[in-house]
């Protein structure tokens, strides 16, 4: 048994390691210094996908009851709806104001 | 020694206290005739600089400075008569240590900006009018924690329901009187002369008596209070 | 205290308000909490009401105007300020019941009495900073609007930054309040809200920034430095609200763990005697 | 629900004091809150906040994460091996934590010293506003989670106390100072 659950809290810590160490390619994405819509969703997503990975496995929030379930996936999607409303939304304003 | 003789000599203090007190207003220039906010910067800076007033307005404020937060210990001693009382919570009590430290600090602070006028004297008059508004309107608007001390004071007494009360209900009576004696001081700045001005009747007048009556009754109604714990521990003992 | 007198209550009868309140104050062995644990509830909305109604000085005034503008502002609110300070002079002494009902909880708890002390000077304290430094201030400020406006700015400043930028007593407050529930072991709080007390504790240090920026998002009205703050502060004051408003109905002067509430929220007549349990 | 969970039915329980979550909860409220205004001032001066970002190093961000998730993943094994009565485990997995932390506290401090040392302070300009508040305030909740961790210890140290909800408790604690960088990461690092 303790091995079983060491060999799962293993593979979400190699996998919570592996998507940040891809992040470093971002890095090296020569693009220059432009707005990029994908690589901001990208993040924001990673980011969150990476944290309910933490609440679930780590804060064992799969063993715990629904109602904790449901609001911390809850607070994952709206968290997820505000920023990325708030990218894109504060975007289309900026770019409407510089072209007029 | 007993409790009491600690309280005893705590509120014979109150009389030496009271002569300091009377002192510093009858030798700061600005309370027998009060300062009236009419006054242009010049003519408040003029009352700075005039060699007749400076040292008088420095030595008064340096010993109202020292003695300014000597009603700390009348309230702590009304705080322990509070605790004599029948109440089942000690709310009464902890809100008037809350008044103690509240307070004082207020009254400190309208004697340093008085300081800090006439360390100085020869600034730009606007600056020492400045300070001078701080410190008036400081010492005259604050009345939120002696109403509040008044107000729980007669409180508590009301509800000190017992064969004996330590205090007599006329005592509750009073500081509810004194209260609403303090409330119009608050307006200080709606007006630059009358009765609510900061030179006003209602405002300087009505309530420094009203807190200097306070702490005459006050002081007498305790020393009955303490000597008649004293007795009583006396025949216990 | 003899708990007798806890048990032979006669009942709430239910004649009009005014009647309510005199049985009250003549048989409710719980009328010293509810008389602060009211003042309380009437403090904060009067506090609201004066600040955002009658002097408009929450939310606050913009921190980068130039002197002239800021002589204007004191024009446009003269009597507003005035007046509305006076008021909250008056009521600003009913901070000192609202303290001792929370230093009163603390009592109540199985901890050392050196936490409801410390809460209550600490709070005591705070009235200072956090309201009436601000109100001698714009009282000064708005009694002569002729004065010089680098003069008018500088009281200004001294006002909104005094009130806005005072964060320690709310965050060393906080803090003490906190451990004393989690060390508590009478159940007079619930722990969640000894958490929800650092929450509010982290967001006094959010309010730093205000000493540094005059403008954008962290000056003294900025969105982190003000709204955020202004929003877990009411979350924080709404919630110890309900929850002191409980710990008086489950209150039954003993010493021991409070009872709960029972599920009509009517305090049971035989709590005192299950105390000693 | 997934099929492990199925075959190993267990009570549904919350670990340590479900009160922490509230702390948790609200903190991510109020975070998100921080995030929002972040990413709409950001969105206002795009070109402002890209060019300030290229001063940040991204391999330190990748690696400050790296060491919160493994700080993450050994306190979860400390819980897991407190559950299992393995104390001594437990409380090497604890250590290791601490370790971890301190090891993310150092390189966020000589991060900060040469972002100071290039000419980037706090009033630098509105990117740099954002980058020292968040991670400032984030290195206040790591602070605290010095003192939380220091309790688990406390804990663990003696048979007399180690009780499993304030070891657990204080996992949780410790989990929200990871899982909020995490975001913080993303939008000071890697958001463009």
């Amino acid at each position: 048994m303790s091995t079983g659950f060491d060999k799962r809290l293993i593979v979400a810590w190699l996998a919570l390691s592996a998507i940040t160490i891809t992040q470093l390619g971002v890095g090296s994405l020569q693009d220059g210094l432009r707005p990029n819509a994908a690589i901001t969703s990208g993040a924001i997503v990673i980011a969150l996908i990476k944290v309910r990975i933490i609440f679930r496995e780590f804060m064992e929030v799969r063993h715990a009851p629904v109602l904790l379930c449901r609001l911390t996936d809850l607070w994952v999607v709206v968290a997820g709806v505000s920023l990325l409303g708030c990218y894109f939304v504060g975007m289309a304003f900026s770019s409407g104001f510089s072209l007029r | 020694m007993r409790r009491t003789d600690g309280e005893l000599i705590l509120l014979w203090m109150l009389p030496a206290l009271a002569i300091i007190w009377l002192a510093v207003f009858l030798l700061f220039p600005g309370f027998v005739q009060p300062m009236s906010p009419t006054m242009s910067a010049e003519e408040v800076a003029a009352f700075y600089r005039d060699p007749e007033n400076l040292p008088r307005i420095r030595y008064s404020m340096i010993v109202f400075n020292w003695f300014s937060v000597g009603l700390i210990p009348l309230l702590a001693l009304i705080v322990m008569q509070i605790r004599r009382m029948a109440h089942r919570t000690p709310i009464f009590s902890y809100s008037i240590i809350a008044c103690a430290a509240g307070g004082p600090t207020i009254f400190l602070l309208a004697n340093l900006f008085w300081l800090l006028a006439a360390f100085r004297p020869e600034r730009d008059p606007e600056l020492t009018l400045l300070l001078n508004d701080l410190a008036w309107v400081t010492f005259a608007s604050q009345v939120g924690f002696l109403i509040a001390q008044s107000v729980i004071l007669a409180l508590a007494i009301y509800l000190d329901r017992q064969a004996r009360p330590v205090f007599e209900p006329w005592v509750a009576h009073f500081n509810l009187l004194v209260a609403a004696a303090m409330v119009p001081a608050s307006f200080v700045g709606l007006a630059m002369e009358g009765p609510i001005a900061w030179d006003g009747l209602l405002t300087f007048w009505v309530r420094n008596i009203a807190v200097g009556l306070w702490i005459a009754v006050m002081g007498v109604v305790l020393g009955q209070a303490i000597y008649r714990q004293r007795d009583a521990e006396g025949v216990a003992a | 205290m003899s708990a007798s007198a806890t048990g032979a209550l006669p009942e709430e009868p239910p004649g009009s308000l005014l009647h309510r309140i005199a049985w009250h104050w003549r048989y409710d062995p719980k009328r010293e909490l509810w008389i602060a644990w009211w003042t309380m509830l009437v403090f904060y909305q009067l506090f609201g009401l004066l600040f955002f109604v009658v002097t408009r000085t929450q939310p606050p005034p913009q921190p980068w105007w130039e002197p002239t503008r800021v002589a204007q502002w004191f024009d446009d609110h003269h009597y507003g300020l005035l007046i509305g300070f006076a008021f909250v002079f008056i009521i600003s002494g009913m901070t000192a019941l609202m303290n001792a009902l929370i230093a009163y909880s603390m009592r109540r708890m199985s901890v050392s009495r050196a936490f409801a002390y410390s809460y209550l000077v600490i709070y005591a304290l705070s009235t200072l900073p956090g309201m009436l430094l601000l109100g001698i201030a714009l009282t000064v400020g708005a009694m002569r609007p002729d004065r010089d406006p680098e003069l008018i700015r500088w009281i200004y400043d001294f006002a909104f930054m005094t009130f806005d930028g005072t964060m320690g007593v709310f965050l060393v407050g906080s803090l003490v309040w906190m451990v004393a529930i989690l060390l508590d072991e009478n159940r007079v709080l619930p722990k969640w809200f000894a958490y929800l007390s650092l929450c509010n504790a982290l967001t006094e240090v959010v309010v730093a920034p205000a000493w540094i920026f005059k403008s954008g998002v962290f000056a003294w009205n900025g969105a982190i430095s003000y709204w955020l703050n202004v929003g877990v502060f009411v979350t924080y004051t709404t919630v110890f609200l309900t929850l002191l408003r409980r710990m008086i109905l489950r209150e039954d002067f003993g010493t021991g763990p409070l009872p709960d509430l029972s599920t009509d929220e009517a305090p049971e007549p035989s709590g005192s005697v299950r105390a000693a349990g | 629900m997934t099929k492990v969970a199925n075959a190993q039915p267990r009570p549904r329980f919350v670990p340590g004091q479900p009160d922490m979550w509230a702390f948790v909860l609200f903190e991510a409220l109020v975070f998100t809150g921080y995030f929002i205004v972040y990413i709409i001032r950001r969105t206002q001066s795009p070109d402002l906040f890209l060019q300030s970002q290229a001063h940040l190093d991204l391999r330190v961000g990748v690696f400050n994460t790296l060491v919160l998730l493994a700080s993450s993943w050994s306190v979860a094994r400390c819980v897991q091996a407190a559950r299992e009565r393995s104390f001594r485990a437990a409380l090497t997995n604890a250590f290791l934590t601490m370790l971890f932390g301190f090891l993310f506290l150092v390189s966020k401090v000589l991060e900060w010293a040469t972002e100071i040392e290039e000419g980037f302070g706090f009033t630098t300009n509105e990117f740099f506003s954002f980058y020292y508040f968040l991670t400032a305030i984030h290195f206040l909740h790591l602070l605290i989670g010095f003192v939380v961790l220091a309790i688990g210890i406390y804990q663990l140290w003696s048979p007399a106390r180690r009780s499993q909800e304030m070891i657990e408790t204080c996992a949780t604690y410790w989990h929200t100072i990871d899982f909020l960088w995490v975001l913080i990461f993303a939008l000071l690092y890697v958001m463009r």
